[in-house]
């Protein structure tokens, strides 16, 4: 199981500041281990961030995001309290779906 | 192989340590038999890496600035063991120089014996194209364009890679063709990225 | 694959709300979730072929666009770089690596009060122009920067 | 071969006359604000790169999200767990501040514990707290102890944790007791001593002012501004790769870059030379888990 996120939202002025942490190897395939053989891909491809139960960011990802990779995204219309839900997907089926409050 | 460990005569050794106040001494003996019973052998770096030779049990005495009498002997001793090339040339290849310089592999345990690189950016400025250099040591660009192309200067450059310690007994600088970091060959190419007049070093 | 990995998405994400949102049809193509992982995007392994696959083969040049980078990284492991996009109607920003393997990083799609804004942190495998591109109204717009990679000491 | 290096009697003669390094014992120097220190500043600052500015630049965007995060998250989970072969979890884990209490235990370390009677760091006493609570075995921990592809090691989420529960306070690492002055003193020759094939020290490169290694500055451990740098940064997420490291991972690959043998993980040398290092920063404000380059 993938380990949690660390999700941060705080509104600033008129719009939320969404900030995500996440917890993955972000591997590109590209690399070779210490024996020579090719350590396989392993990456997130879809992240979704919804406010609300509304999705606000849709996202595909590919191999060039850095290891445990950080996302930032601000919302118009969101208030403190609101529910942000950020889930994500890899190319291995392994997911993941954290949330947390406006604050 | 290379001069690693070579003891200091016994009674040298003797006064050098009668030398310290006993607290200074006891920490020092303290330190050096912690290290000794703390640390593994890993790869090509072996435990024997951890005995002073005599040099560093001089630098190591003396906060890096030995008396100037021993300092002199030390560095004639060290000159001593310069072995310069047998058919006489001085110069290699600039190119392969620059690749030298910019290598800062070799000898650390996760190395493979025998490839080492001369890590020279990492302490000096010398190709004025490669802007992520070091300043522990001088800048050397336009080095030959400086100080001139002639052979004393070529002999210059090229002992003081093969130990630096010649004209500065605790030098921070490796010596590199006396540990064999370095082979021959390689030291040239270093002394031509430094002094061919075609170098873009002196350019 | 792919339909099969989004389906896992939508029960994973928000709970039963995206379970009624594709119940009330929100989640066509071109829409919220629409999209499936783009593939040939991701493995193209140029500028020209990953433009083309995202559909941006032809974008002009906009001020409007913003890309904050780091002039010089240390190494390219973890390269911060902000985009945002003051064009109005923006819906989706993308970001390519332009020397990269694989040059397309990531594409965002924008709704519901999202900003046309986002924060990443990217691999560069070596000094290379990052591009952006954003699109609006159906339209492609792009601008970049170039981050140079140095060769870095120990590394702190 | 010829011996080069022959020191005749006269020559070592003269040589005993001379100060030793260490004859004037150094004590670290008490808490109080380092207002010297912070005037000094400008002149060792000479040597600021592109490079380390555009870090800099960025530095703020990094520290206001860094994944360092993850790791304390995953670290407080793991201290609180039953875990290991006794099923115990590490809340009575005493870090110097009495079992349970890690507020406050990170900026204290290395400290004195009388149940081992010897000096230890935060990771080592971590590792001791997993070796005698839960009965974890120290080979074990020891095999591969630093972050890599294969994952990262509980002590280090767990030192990350621990190390965040003191964000914010000064470091304070104490000095009354025979044992921590001993374990300075120590450190400062381990620090200064120069062997292997390169002859290089700690103190060849981490020894004066205003020195970078390729672009990289080079904190002056020997000084409270550098050494809190030095402090500052670890635990740290490292960039370069994506791993989550400890102090203990940069005293190992330190040595590595030395041309030294492999010093023992949560060994006394470590301990030694964090606590010379510790001690020399005391005083000033720890704001890890950092970030590094």
């Amino acid at each position: 199981m993938a380990d949690p996120m660390k999700i941060r939202a705080q509104m600033k002025g008129d719009a939320a500041e969404i900030r995500v942490l996440m917890s993955h190897p972000m591997e590109t395939g590209q690399r070779k281990d210490g024996a020579g053989k090719i350590i396989p891909a392993h990456f997130i491809q879809s992240l979704i961030v919804a406010v609300n139960g509304k999705t606000v960011v849709d996202g595909q990802i590919g191999t060039s995001v850095s290891r445990n990779p950080v996302f930032g995204f601000k919302v118009k219309g969101a208030k403190a309290g609101d529910k942000v839900v950020v889930s994500w997907v890899d190319n291995t089926g392994d997911k993941r779906s954290d949330e947390t409050a406006i604050s | 192989m290379n001069l690693r460990n070579i003891p200091l005569s016994g009674v040298a050794m003797i006064t050098l340590l009668a030398a310290a106040p006993s607290h200074a001494q006891d920490y020092r003996a303290k330190a050096i038999t912690m290290m000794k019973h703390d640390f593994h052998a890993k790869g090509i770096a072996g435990m024997e890496r951890l005995n002073e030779d005599g040099l560093q049990a001089v630098c190591n005495r003396s906060n890096n600035k030995p008396p100037k009498g021993i300092a002199e002997q030390m560095e004639k001793d060290e000159a001593a063991t310069v072995k310069l090339p047998a058919d006489g040339k001085l110069m290699g290849d600039w190119k392969a120089g620059e690749k030298i310089a910019q290598a800062g592999n070799g000898m650390t345990w996760s190395d493979k014996p025998g490839v080492a690189g001369g890590g020279c950016y990492n302490c000096h400025q010398i190709g004025p194209q490669e802007t992520s250099f070091g300043t522990i040591g001088p800048s050397l660009y336009k080095f030959g364009k400086t100080r001139g192309y002639g052979p004393d200067n070529q002999k210059y450059a090229y002992t003081k890679i093969y130990d630096s310690k010649i004209t500065n007994l605790c030098s921070s600088m490796p010596r590199f063709g006396h540990s064999g970091a370095l082979n021959e060959q390689q030291i040239k190419d270093l002394v031509a990225l430094l002094m061919d007049p075609s170098s873009p070093v002196n350019q | 694959m792919d339909m099969l990995r989004r389906t896992i998405l939508k029960g994973a994400s928000a709970g039963g709300v995206l379970t009624v949102a594709l119940a009330a049809g929100m989640l066509k193509p071109g829409q919220v979730l629409a999209a499936e992982w783009n593939k040939s995007a991701f493995d193209a392994k140029d500028l020209d072929g990953a433009l083309k696959a995202i559909g941006a083969g032809v974008a002009a040049e906009s001020k409007d666009i913003v890309v904050k980078a780091p002039d010089i990284a240390e190494n390219g492991a973890v390269v911060p770089i902000d985009v945002a996009s003051n064009i109005p109607n923006t819906s989706e920003l993308s970001i390519l690596v332009v020397k990269n393997p694989f040059p397309l990083s990531t594409t965002f799609h924008f709704s519901n009060g999202a900003v046309p804004e986002a924060a990443v942190r990217l691999k560069l495998a070596q000094t290379s122009v990052v591009k952006v591109i954003a699109k609006a109204d159906g339209k492609f717009y792009t601008a970049q920067k170039e981050v140079k990679v140095t060769v870095g000491g120990c590394g702190g | 071969m010829k011996q080069p290096i022959m020191l005749s009697a006269l020559a070592a003669l003269s040589l005993a006359t001379m100060a030793p390094q260490a004859a004037a014992e150094e004590k670290p120097a008490a808490g109080k604000p380092q207002m010297k220190q912070m005037h000094a500043r400008p002149t060792a600052k000479a040597a600021v790169d592109p490079t380390t500015a555009d870090f800099e630049k960025f530095r703020a965007v990094m520290e206001d999200t860094n994944p360092a995060e993850l790791f304390e998250l995953k670290g407080k989970e793991l201290w609180k767990q039953k875990r290991g072969p006794r099923n115990a979890s590490l809340e009575q884990c005493d870090l110097g501040l009495g079992p349970g209490v890690v507020k406050g235990a990170y900026v204290k370390m290395p400290r004195y514990f009388a149940d081992v009677d010897q000096v230890m760091d935060a990771e080592r006493r971590i590792v001791h707290c997993m070796v005698t609570l839960q009965g974890f075995k120290a080979e074990d921990l020891a095999k591969k102890p630093f972050s890599s592809d294969a994952g990262t090691p509980d002590p280090v989420s767990l030192t990350t944790y621990v190390a965040a529960q003191s964000r914010g306070m000064k470091l304070a690492i104490p000095q009354k007791n025979a044992k921590e002055r001993e374990a300075f003193q120590v450190g400062r020759e381990i620090f200064n001593y120069r062997a292997g094939p390169y002859d290089f020290s700690c103190a060849t490169c981490h020894g004066e002012d205003g020195k970078r290694i390729r672009t990289q500055v080079l904190p002056n451990l020997s000084t409270k501004e550098g050494a809190i740098a030095t402090s500052q940064g670890w635990p740290g997420y490292r960039l370069t790769g994506g791993f989550m490291h400890t102090i203990q991972w940069r005293m190992n690959d330190c040595f590595r870059q030395q041309r030294f043998p492999e010093p023992g993980y949560v060994s006394d040398t470590i301990t030694a030379l964090l606590t010379y290092m510790g001690a020399n920063a005391s005083g000033q404000v720890y704001n890890g888990p950092g970030i590094k380059r």
